[in-house]
């Protein structure tokens, strides 16, 4: 349960028996082929695996450097990697004769991904999200309710994400009996992070067999976004024991040098949160702060543990990249390649489009496209055309020239 | 000078551990609060240090830890009210409750440096399960300071790994669930209270969701006393205001110390003791 | 260029030329491997093609008929079937020497996909939509600029689609030097009814393989929604040759006894509607009438004129449904599946449900799954939640009872 | 009675063919237009039916058509405006201007019938191409009507087929575009209608833009005549309150005439004939 010093199970004791037991059942599943077969089958037949790995042809030349490929995990059924780990974690909880599922949400988008394997599993599903996301993404609201997924505001806290966190903790502990827990990230007490792991592993074991099939090549460097991490940590886990250039990706927000960033590992201190002992936003008496990013899917004051263990070891190198930042190279890939990332994923792209530059033009880098832009694009009109609050961030496309 | 845990909780009667949180209103009322529940008959008070991320708490104690929040509370400052209470004559232990972050944050030394220089009689951690505090626990023998387990109806396996090595008193969830007041106590509960009053050496408490005397008296056949917390954290929310107020607080003071009162059983005259 | 007696060329003298340079080019690229090898590339590391044929067993159960199959189109690139259209057409814009090419869209989803395909071929893109949709539709607005498209709001006529349709056509008639009209739909002048089919007819074919080798039979009936009609032939096409029962869906709106619907089979007369002779809604003065439907997609008030030959020999039978058939079908789905359609999409779902219900066990009823719902959810939170001009009409959830 | 559309064009000047939406601003003015445009010196009369979706026209024809709709005008009404026209003496041509559409939901057997008993010389249908057209000009020959082609600079390969076909006379349509004022023509215009002219045995006419007398000076160099909609159109636009009010409607129809005779050139002696 431990990645060097991170992870382990911070968590009431009620819950370590149902955390064993979670355990037990998610180790038994990755070694049973009927399961694996049926997740395999699931990923292919109903989110649409694998998904596409594609050459960025004008971005490439126009940046001069590395050739870039992007996993296109955008093609996902829902728009994002969360579905692998949703069809997973509901896989695991119908083997282990749970009927409901809770799950939290910040933006709403592991919340759609956890409604949706509810549906398709005849799973009862509380979603669990801070009534100041409960108010800003209502599609995303009216979507799970569509889906059949009962949403409960959590007022807790600063009533966002963490607090929603928190609230599907408590919520688990009392209800541990028959509810499954399904978390969205590599974060929470162990097994999650080794759990949600397995179930993105995925997208980087694709990516790596697409790119040795079109240019029987590793990949010199690998880039993703790392909210809590999943994407990225699905993406990496391919390239861990390979010689390629590893690079997670925070949102610094409008800056490390400001109070308004999600940058954990920057600028984070050890701590436990959610479970686990990792890097963390906090102030000096171990208070918890809230983050800052115009990602909602990147705001999370904590990090995977593994994370924090792969930055401290300098496996992986962890750099952080602003609102604007973001922004621009989202309007570059949208202008030069058609494709509409999600903020979270514009974050990857702006620093990968940096270190390509630097790269040689027979090298290759690969970006982890974590999820699709649509979900984003009332924020990106505010802050595009004003009227919201990041009106003063025009996002000049920095890359095109 | 602290107390001796140990001796303190081994009276001859139910003990009642109420919980306050630090800085709920603010510090001076702490104190006060304090002194009533010794008043009261408390055998030892739980602290709790204020926390943005209270997961294993309920509403009631989530507000408290907001109100103190805001007031500036910190785990330094609640430590330091300790001596203040022993100025004003306290004698019965204190218990730290305290998530597991502040404490790592501060760093083991200082904690444990802060812990000594404040007497702090021991320490629990709600999110600080069995399998992930022996390293805390061999601290906490260094320092003096009592180290309090918690089992759960859930703990099966592992209660008796847990048991064997509790030290002070078992802290037992007397259900599934967060801290806060409930109406009635399943039939399993008094089952999995005597199995864990069958394996422990120390007094056995029940904690979790007592909020009237009749929990009390019911819960008590079968262990050794009780944690109230959230029950007397709604009183702290109701006086607030006067708490608060120089002139009004005396009286508010004894109003809480009324309620708490209403936790404590007469010592009994045990056959064959 | 005849379907039957449907079809033709009815347009200004002077598109006479670029038509027949559109056909040469036409013919001569789809006879040409390395052009269909681009094609087919693109369709497969751009859009993620092949898209998912997905079991419905829960609805399948619950219906207790035929097993019912979904052809997620809704899982391409831009969340639908016309980013195969658009791909084929921009690249033989491309072969063709054309810099810059013109759209006309309603609600949006044809000029994000053209401006989609602009920017990864580096064409200059003016998208012409009726004034009232620019208005409806901020969002698709909004991303197609962001994707470097220029959209040209329409302000003659009833400022819908059919409007932004006729300016896109003025527009052409002026500029067909060097621009390229990619329409979007099997609508149109020869050869556009025809290109627009073999552009989508890789939905039926990868479908019909997709049931062979999972089950190893053809579907008994095929299912499809009709506005113009492009998803429907592109489906169509694969089976039109087979011993399997063929159905198109026409949005009835709020009834076909009504004045509100689009049901152009159902309803309308012979006659010309840019370009093409078909069946199309117009009043006894050969007057265009315009078309109701919740769908954005559905309301056009012709068809293409395949599928006008198709209902006239027979060989394809039309159905329509109304606004609450298709919302009640959506919302089943959702339920059921975990899967959001589109509303145009809903409709051909509607009809086909009804259909199951009346089948055997062991036959095999096919959906083109056009495209995902995700657009919608403004249109569903009016209709579902009142306070938009639906209000009156809740969808039942009708399949469930 | 018909007039005689080919004899007519065949005069000894440079033909000005007028257009004007039927029932703009209503019937009443659509008649008096026109005998005002004969007064100015039309050859003959392009008469446009109102149509919803008029996708080769610019925004003043399709103004014009929406004006014409509201109004109520429809092919049928438009038709039996000719009549009316005869009866005030209108004695030149009438050329029906209509999209397919309407001709087709009409029927061909009702739309001859109504041709040739409303007296309708001519019929030019901008969305109907040659290789479309073919049934329909048998029919028009079998009913003494005169079918119009359009030819563009675009016709390039199908140019001698439409022209060698051609009766009355070749609408050549002056730009790619649809109608409307335009500034200036093209080089290559001119270029283009002498191939047109040279295949011919019908007149010349040039329309789509055409909207100064400068412009028909201009163009009459290489050609036969010329097509004026939009400018005469924007005329009708500027006039329509006036050409709706009895009392001022003759005032209107004075005015619009003097707009109409700008584009008459005087008829020349040619030399040799």
């Amino acid at each position: 349960g431990r990645y060097g010093e991170f992870g382990g199970k911070y968590v009431p004791e009620t819950l370590m028996q149902p955390l064993a037991e979670l355990q037990e059942a998610f180790e038994e599943a990755i070694a049973d082929s009927g399961f694996m077969n049926e997740y395999r089958r699931l990923l292919s037949e109903y989110s649409g695996r694998p998904t596409a790995l594609t050459y960025a042809e004008n971005v490439s030349e126009k940046l001069g450097g590395a050739k870039i490929f992007l996993k296109r995990e955008d093609l996902n059924h829902t728009g994002a990697h969360k579905i692998n780990n949703a069809i997973g974690q509901a896989l695991l909880a119908k083997k282990m004769g749970k009927t409901k599922i809770i799950a939290e949400t910040g933006a709403g988008q592991h919340g759609v991904a956890a409604a949706t394997v509810a549906a398709k599993f005849g799973l009862e599903c509380k979603v669990f999200m801070g009534q100041e996301d409960v108010s800003r993404q209502e599609l995303n609201v009216f979507r799970m309710k569509l889906l059949g997924a009962e949403v409960i505001p959590v007022h807790s806290g600063n009533k966002t994400l963490k607090d929603a966190t928190n609230e599907a903790i408590r919520y688990w502990v009392q209800h541990c009996e028959d509810h499954f827990y399904m978390i969205g990230s590599v974060v929470g007490p162990h097994p999650y992070p080794q759990m949600v792991r397995e179930f993105q592993r995925v997208i980087g074991d694709e990516a790596k067999e697409q790119l040795q099939s079109r240019l029987n090549t590793l990949p010199d460097k690998v880039v993703a976004c790392v909210g809590g991490g999943s994407n990225a940590i699905g993406m990496f886990a391919a390239f861990i024991d390979e010689e390629v250039d590893l690079v997670g990706v925070e949102a610094a927000g409008k800056g490390t040098d400001t109070d308004l960033h999600a940058a954990t590992i920057a600028k984070g201190t050890k701590g436990v949160i959610h479970g686990s002992l990792t890097y963390l936003l906090q102030d000096e008496h171990g208070q918890i702060t809230e983050p800052y990013s115009i990602s909602a899917g990147l705001d999370y004051p904590g990090i995977g543990p593994e994370h924090a263990h792969l930055s401290l070891t300098g496996r992986v190198s962890y750099e952080s990249v602003t609102d604007d930042e973001a922004l621009s190279a989202l309007t570059f890939l949208a202008q030069e390649e058609g494709i509409l990332p999600a903020i979270e994923t514009a974050h990857a792209l702006a620093k990968a489009f940096d270190l390509a530059k630097q790269m040689k033009q027979d090298e290759t880098l690969m970006i982890c496209l974590s999820g699709r832009g649509d979900k984003d694009v009332h924020t990106l009109m505010d802050s595009f055309e004003g009227g919201g609050k990041h009106e003063d961030t025009p996002a000049e496309p920095a890359f095109t020239k | 000078m602290k107390t001796h845990l140990q001796n303190l909780l081994s009276q001859n009667k139910k003990l009642f551990v109420p919980f306050i949180t630090a800085g709920d209103p603010n510090g001076e009322a702490t104190v006060g609060l304090a002194l009533a529940l010794q008043k009261a008959g408390a055998s030892a008070i739980e602290l709790g240090i204020p926390y943005s991320d209270p997961l294993a708490d309920g509403p009631v104690i989530q507000r408290a830890s907001q109100r103190s929040l805001a007031e500036g509370m910190n785990i330094v400052k609640a430590m330091e009210l300790v001596p203040v209470m022993r100025e004003n004559g306290l004698t019965i232990p204190i218990i730290l409750f305290t998530y597991y972050n502040p404490v790592l944050q501060l760093g083991k030394e200082s904690f444990f440096a802060l812990a000594e220089k404040n007497t702090i009689d021991g320490l629990l951690i709600p999110d600080l399960p069995f399998e992930e505090s022996g390293d805390l626990r061999d601290s906490c023998r260094q320092h003096g300071v009592t180290f309090i387990s918690m089992v759960a109806p859930t703990s099966s396996g592992r209660l008796k790994k847990i048991v064997s090595s509790a030290e002070g008193f078992l802290y037992c969830v007397s259900s599934l669930g967060v801290t806060g007041s409930r109406k009635s106590f399943d039939k399993r509960i008094f089952d999995f209270l005597e199995e864990v009053k069958q394996e422990a050496d120390v007094p056995v408490l029940v904690g979790f969701g007592v909020s009237t005397r009749q929990h009390v008296e019911e819960l008590t056949k079968t262990c050794d006393g009780v944690v109230v917390g959230s029950a007397l954290i709604e009183e702290v929310e109701r006086l607030s205001q006067k708490l608060k107020d120089p002139d009004a607080r005396i009286a508010a003071f004894e109003e809480f110390q009324k309620k708490a009162a209403s936790f404590v059983l007469p010592a009994e005259v045990e056959i064959g003791s």
